[in-house]
């Protein structure tokens, strides 16, 4: 056993190369205390990451790291986790890294259910490369590559997740270390693929883009923070609450408080549920909340643990090949009398 | 020295006509009776075809002898056409003079036509020259089998089995393994058991009693020379999967098998998957970026990272090579070359892939690169990838091609007891240190190697990435010198590698001869062959097969030089010819061809006999 | 104008080299005449497919066909679809062409909402390499690369479009020629990404793998076919209809006939609902019919007529370049005296 | 003959102290007055870095002179270092002797430690033997912008322009350029406007009067012998956009630009993202597979498809530049190469692409390669490489890299009416025939290329596709010697694209003399100045520039063949020199450099030198 860790020791001794101001370093910090807290061997856990000022983040702790190439984390972790499934193997990617060139590989370790811990912060830009638009930019993003204002349609990375089969699907803000790090917590339980997405500003491309619900004044009347089994209530007072409209099939906003408290109709939370989560993940403001923690998770066997996945060899013989070798017809020459 | 003959036998029909079964089959008993063979499956190309098509059409081919035989052989003898689309496609194959059995039974209006062919065919003139002997195959078959309670169509399904009665009846094969492989096959389908055996047996029957227009001709074909030894039949992709397993092994390492199902290298991937006991786990990648990033992220891991895929596979994988040369891991990629450019003719036999083995990837990025010569090879190959690529720290190319997967040949049985085990480099003591640095940077002075440090290993957590590392620390590193430095350093670490390849010594011949026939990979049996007959005519000509393709072996040059000329048959516009100029500034003879079929023994002959004359001219 | 064609007019010379039986045929039959009837000009239609064996489909219509490499056919028809926006463009791709090796390119058209029909032939299994599984094989799927079975969670297409952000989503069956013909039709006429996930039979690697729900006796029992405006009924006698359990947020299945009829619960397809899209696809037997017909269909801006993508240059004149290349300061050296 | 003197300047600060400003209006005025010049932006490696440290320093250095200039300078002259950081990081770049120029103002203990210096570093004789002149740049620029009403921390952001109002003084350029710029780059921020203009008179008034412990020096320059003209500055983003848009006109075809950001090719996709009136569509695609699929879409669909990348990108494209190959269909292909392998030095320059370029695709796969030698070139070579692109539908890879990219030189605008117009495959006339054949696969006796027919011509429907073509109907063929025919075509067609090509002539010096140093991209400048500097000394010395490299010039063998030796230098480890030898059976002597930075004059010189010597002593 080691002795007890703090946060420190989750740091390495590299300077760290992000611009001042951004949330890269935030999710850092919380990403060491809550290793720390959660008493994680550093022997045994892993950042893979791909291409990005994001998937910088291995160099900066103080475990094993893979900072690989763009776009195919989830593919060299998926190859990693095989190896020895025994590792905690966290997955750091960039909206560009994850969605853009790295999409598929996403797609398919979440619908294999890898055990990967899988971070996507999400700056809706690339930050690296200075700036382009990213497929997470809202429509009409103006960026060096559109600098008329971007045409496309913006991907919403968690009902990506979803189509794409996960079965752990969360969220947080870079800045709001509490619940990051609960919703981390929350993610290196999990034993399938758990998909996170981080709000991450960029202050140098893309400043402020989510201001208008990370805003700690107005937290409380623009974020809904999820649990399961609990009401979907919200507001400083607890005193707004989502209920699902039968008709429509959407969430609607109702009052909590006073004389017409409509309490009794909120929703509990279900995160097994897949429609309550396509719902709670389409909402944004101005008229809606946006749902932050874990938005859906059912179980499901993890893919490394797959019978036929993992059959590890006997290391100390080579019985096996000689059996298969020899278990066809044979024939003998005799040596020359 | 009379070194005994051989004859190259044929079987062609419908996919539905069970003729791979048959050819398999046919090999086995010719191993039984000692001749020495070479198999070359000719499947049709990648999509299933209606009954009937040429496009349709599968076939067999074997080369038996009593003599040591490399090659599936140039022309066909013999052969044993089931169809009429059959024929048509094999017909341009065949010599002036050979033997046709058809099964005269499916030679029909309906089937000509399916074909394209006249309705009369037969008698058009196209099979003059040829001896044609027509067997009412299917009918008989019928008759043989009509005990057996299977219904018609069922019951047909066993001509392949009446043709191979006769077959092995003109060879003087035993029968007994043939029919054991039936009992054993068939245990569990009584009718299906009775009515291969008997069609079997009415075929050999047939062909020792029957009254033909034309005596059926029987061979007699003494065993071959083999060496003393226990041996099997063996496909490239069998001995490829059995030698990656024994080199797991021989590490002490798991092994992970990353690919994405692509022609012709899905074979290796189906038998490592059917065969749990070889310890190998399989994944099937998404794409094979991924197949190539799993096999990293598995090395990465303290695994043996292996994938395998063809050309316009191993192109989408050559940004992920430079991720494994710049982290110095361990991998394998196995290339089973096929025709191209992209998609080509993905059924068919080329070596056009060696660019891409050697220069293909963007910036300085070496990688050590062996071929496969002939099927049994692809075993010894495979462990010696996985020797170098976990000793120096570094991916491996290996090419082999769709030919040597799918050709069976007779193998000796090595025994894996005899091969030296592999070290891994953090097994090979470090010089001046007692045990594994705590950098993962700090190199063997020898293999120039990294130790392979592993997720799991306490108190030595590392960083490691694609951007240039310091040549001390492993950390970034931007700065000019060391770029340079760790630029000479992946050369030198591929280059040093020379080291451990044994000298080229030629496989026919000696140094100093008036022509030198180098070749490399599949191409072995044709110039195998043809060095050995030009031999016999009496010109002096040397057989050089190259196994490593990078590094070369430090004597090639030396040797090389010492030949008057040097001929470099290729399945491809002259790859290896580039690569001897680029390494060895020498400037050999070509002899380039890109059909999508293997290089023929005559064609290598010709060019040798032609060679010889000009010089005698000269 | 063309005179008249007939579904003839749109097949090729070259022989059809699918297996017999493979339900191929019959969706490459119901194209032709699908485009024969809506008048289709075999000049300005282009198929475009990545390489399967339904990706030889371009060579059996006689309209311009790339059939082009493993997986990209998405991606070359978006270049195309920018160079002629004025082409009808369809994509012909499979299971394993287009959510395996190519799901990244498919993401991406349909998030962009490129205006291309994509027809997915789903056999559930690599048909041209001779059998493996692919990401839509039921879970124990026995193939030659998972002799054991298959341990992974298949995708659903549509489910995997509707993350995307597809804006229409349908479904047919092979041999159910005059229901996926008007489908073909709702495709063609819709202006962005029309996605079509076809039921496709490989008698060779998978056979009747969809047989519960595609046989023709069972049809009505099995089959949903869902309309816009109207209500979801099915049934020989349409006498069953689908319901919405507004706390489980499930569909259900309820009589409706008889005494206790429950018509008047039964849910009205919206096809702008994607809630309602979400549970549509999710259905499955026995306990409930599969969808087919536009499951999914809302109004988008196809990506080929953005503004800043299109503008073509005035081919005539090359005043532009010489303009933007002395939008600098100049300066001019004189010849010497 | 006096070929007068060249300056080499270099401004280095933190990111945020407007050193690229600085250095491109310092350009300006060198134009302005006449001198020639050639600059080299040194950005940071790609991440932003914090305030001061050394990793974080953006420089820009300029060489100016009154004669020919064709590199930024091996070594800077004169330095301008804005904080600790930036002394730290150029220090090791300055001769013995050279002037530094710092803002002592920043030199604060605090800086000094972000930089990881000792806080006496300016009097611990690290800066012995160089002239150092400190100035309170800081200070004085607050003091001289203190009416514009901005705060201290923007009114500090003008030392920038002070600065230059030194510099300007320093080489006699007249103010009246930068001061009309800020006029109207500012026109509608007053304060701001005011600002600058205020720091940079105040500057040029310092230098001008002040009492220095060392006095300012003066540069003399007198105009460089510029050929009559009218020219610009431009950088090879810009030119090569330019060229791409101009080839587009003069094909009358639309252009689609499809490309994934990654340094440093970006800068070409935002400068034609930015113009819209050159009339390039661009398209951002989700990864480089997507960027050149979409160019081969575009090109099929009768618009100019281009994609451009870096090595790591270009690696992901060699799969569908097979497809391109077999469809033939035209595609430009440009990688602007940068620092490798895997993601090696993304910012860093290299030019280790050649191998990727010829060989580095599956199968016999051959694409022609042109390279950039420098900026404005990138205009002309993006004109020559659509052109042969659409001639022998074809892609065509243009390599250029990340220096090149960025550089600005002066450059003579080019007159487009004389350009010759781009023949497409269509248009040019088919030998024999009145018109394009209905078959898309009727060829031109010539360029053997296909004719460009495309989705909604009426009445030519035809498909396509990456399986092997039948040479006559385009429809899939499996035969065998089909294969080899379109085998041989590909590599035909690709070589005859050497009668397109004019003869190489040497860029200096004649056929026949000592030695010829043999350059390709943009290794260009540093080769011609060695070889200028070289041939002042009295070595028979020529240069040769290759602009193709695929397929080279057909007289190339035999004008190198000329030279007593052939040196070429690269920054690689010999991919040129590959070439030589598989393609002309030419060894040549090399000289490699991998270090991320440009070759420098000296390093080519002393080659020459010692070659020139060691014959003499021979
Ligand atoms: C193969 C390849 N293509 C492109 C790039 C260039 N590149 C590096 S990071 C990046 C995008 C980064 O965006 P994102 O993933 O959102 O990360 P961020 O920087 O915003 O954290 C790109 C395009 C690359 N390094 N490799
Ligand atoms: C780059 C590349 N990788 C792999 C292949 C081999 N390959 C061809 S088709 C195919 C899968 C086909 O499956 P699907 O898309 O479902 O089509 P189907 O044959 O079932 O219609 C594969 C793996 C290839 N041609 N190219
Ligand atoms: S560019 Fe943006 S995302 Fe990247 S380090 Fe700077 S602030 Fe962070
Ligand atoms: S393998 Fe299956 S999908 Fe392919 S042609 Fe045959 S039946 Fe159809
Ligand atoms: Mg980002
Ligand atoms: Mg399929």
């Amino acid at each position: 056993m080691n002795a007890v860790l703090t946060a420190k020791d989750f740091a390495t001794d590299q300077e760290v190369r992000w611009c001042p101001g951004c949330g890269d370093y935030a999710i850092l910090r919380c990403m060491q205390k809550t290793l720390a807290e959660a008493g994680a061997q550093p022997e045994n856990t892993v950042f893979v990451s791909g291409i990005g000022c994001s998937s910088r983040f291995p160099y900066y702790m103080n475990t094993y790291g893979f900072h690989t190439i763009h776009g195919r984390a989830p593919a060299i972790a998926t190859g990693l986790k095989l190896s020895n499934p025994d590792l905690d193997v966290w997955v750091i990617t960039g909206d560009g890294d994850g969605l853009s060139i790295g999409g598929n590989h996403l797609l398919h370790a979440l619908r294999r259910n890898v055990g990967l811990k899988i971070l996507l912060f999400n700056n809706e830009i690339y930050g690296l490369t200075k700036g382009q638009y990213s497929p997470t930019s809202t429509h009409g993003t103006r960026s060096p590559s559109t600098p008329g204002g971007s045409i496309d349609q913006p991907l919403s990375p968690c009902q990506f997740a979803l189509g794409a089969g996960a079965r752990f699907i969360a969220r947080g803000i870079d800045t709001d270390n509490k619940h990051l790090g609960s919703v981390f917590l929350e993610a290196n339980r999990y034993t399938g693929a758990a998909f996170v997405e981080i709000y991450q500003n960029c202050p140098v491309y893309n400043d402020a883009v989510f201001a208008s619900f990370t805003d700690r004044q107005k937290a409380a009347e623009t974020q809904i923070h999820v649990r399961h089994g609990e009401p979907l209530l919200f507001g400083k007072e607890a005193d707004k609450g989502l209920r699902v409209n039968p008709d429509s099939l959407t969430l609607e906003v109702v009052n909590c408080s006073g004389p017409d408290d409509a309490r009794g109709s909120v929703k509990i939370h279900d995160e097994t549920n897949m429609a309550l989560a396509q719902m709670l993940i389409g909402l944004h403001g101005p008229d809606f909340p946006v749902a932050l923690g874990v938005i859906y998770r059912t179980d499901g066997p993890a893919f490394e643990h797959g019978q036929t996945i993992h059959h590890p060899p006997p290391l100390d013989s080579t019985a096996g090949v000689v059996q298969v070798m020899r278990d066809v017809r044979l024939w003998k020459v005799p040596p020359p009398d | 020295m009379n070194e005994g003959a051989s004859i190259v036998v044929r079987f062609a029909g419908d996919s539905g006509d069970g003729v791979q079964l048959l050819g398999s089959q046919f090999a086995a008993s010719t191993s039984e009776s000692g001749n020495d063979f070479a198999t070359f499956p000719d499947f049709p190309a990648e999509i299933r075809a209606p009954v009937g098509t040429t496009f349709g059409v599968s076939a067999f081919q074997i080369n038996l002898g009593s003599r040591r035989i490399v090659t599936a052989g140039d022309q066909p003898d013999v052969l044993i056409a089931f169809n009429p689309a059959a024929l048509k496609v094999s017909l341009p194959l065949l010599p002036a003079g050979a033997l046709i059995l058809i099964n005269i039974s499916a030679f029909t209006k309906r089937n000509f036509q399916k074909a394209g062919m006249v309705p009369d065919f037969i008698s058009s003139g196209a099979l003059d020259g040829f001896q044609v002997i027509q067997l009412e195959m299917s009918t008989l078959t019928a008759a043989a089998v009509a005990d057996s309670g299977l219904g018609r169509s069922d019951a047909l399904r066993s001509k392949n089995f009446w043709a191979l009665g006769v077959v092995l009846w003109m060879f003087s094969h035993p029968k007994s393994g043939v029919e054991s492989w039936i009992e054993a096959k068939f245990s569990s389908n009584d009718a299906v058991r009775q009515a291969n055996l008997a069609a079997l047996n009415a075929g050999h029957a047939f062909a020792e009693t029957a009254e033909l227009p034309a005596a059926l001709p029987r061979f007699d074909l003494p065993p071959a020379p083999y060496p003393p030894g226990e041996y099997r039949t063996v496909t490239g992709a069998q001995a490829m999967s059995l030698g990656l397993a024994a080199a797991a092994q021989l590490a002490q390492r798991r092994m992970i098998f990353c690919s994405y199902p692509i022609t012709p290298a899905s074979p290796i991937l189906h038998y490592l998957s059917r065969v749990p006991k070889l310890g190998v786990t399989t994944f099937q990648a998404e794409d094979e970026i991924a197949a190539i990033c799993a096999a990293i992220g598995a090395s990465y891991g303290g695994a043996l990272g292996v994938t395998s895929s063809s050309g316009p596979g191993i192109a989408l994988k050559t940004e992920a090579m430079g991720l494994a040369i710049t982290t110095e891991l361990p991998l394998l990629i196995i290339n089973s070359q096929r025709g191209g450019p992209s998609t080509g003719l993905p059924t068919k036999t080329e070596q056009s892939d060696l660019y891409q083995a050697i220069y293909g990837r963007n910036a300085d990025a070496p990688i050590p690169v062996i071929a496969v010569a002939n099927p049994g090879d692809s075993f010894h190959s495979a462990i010696e990838a996985v020797r170098v690529a976990v000793r120096h720290m570094t991916p491996v190319i290996l090419l082999t091609d769709g030919y040597l997967n799918n050709a069976a040949w007779p193998w000796e049985i090595p025994s894996i007891a005899h091969i030296e085990p592999i070290l891994t480099s953090t097994e090979i003591p470090i010089a001046g240190e007692d045990s594994v640095s705590h950098l993962a940077y700090r190199r063997d002075a020898d293999t120039l190697a990294r130790p392979w440090i592993t997720p799991g290993m306490d108190g030595l957590m590392y960083r490691v990435g694609g951007l240039e590392k310091d040549f001390e620390t492993g950390d970034i590193s931007y700065d000019p010198d060391n770029h340079q430095v760790m630029t000479e350093l992946r050369a030198e670490k591929i280059q040093s590698i020379q080291r451990l390849i044994a000298d080229q010594v030629p496989e026919i011949g000696a140094p100093g001869e008036s022509l030198a026939v180098v070749g490399w990979g599949s191409t072995y049996g044709a110039i195998w062959r043809a060095v050995t007959v030009a031999r016999m005519e009496g010109h002096s000509v040397a057989h050089i097969q190259l196994r490593w393709l990078n590094p070369l072996p430090s004597n090639l040059g030396e040797l090389l030089a010492s030949y008057g000329h040097v001929l470099v048959p290729e399945l491809n516009m002259g790859q290896l010819a580039t690569l001897l100029r680029d390494k060895l500034n020498l400037d050999p003879i070509q002899l380039n061809k890109v059909s999508g079929q293997p290089l023929k023994i005559a064609e290598v002959l010709d060019r040798i006999r032609t060679l010889s004359s000009a010089k005698t001219a000269a």
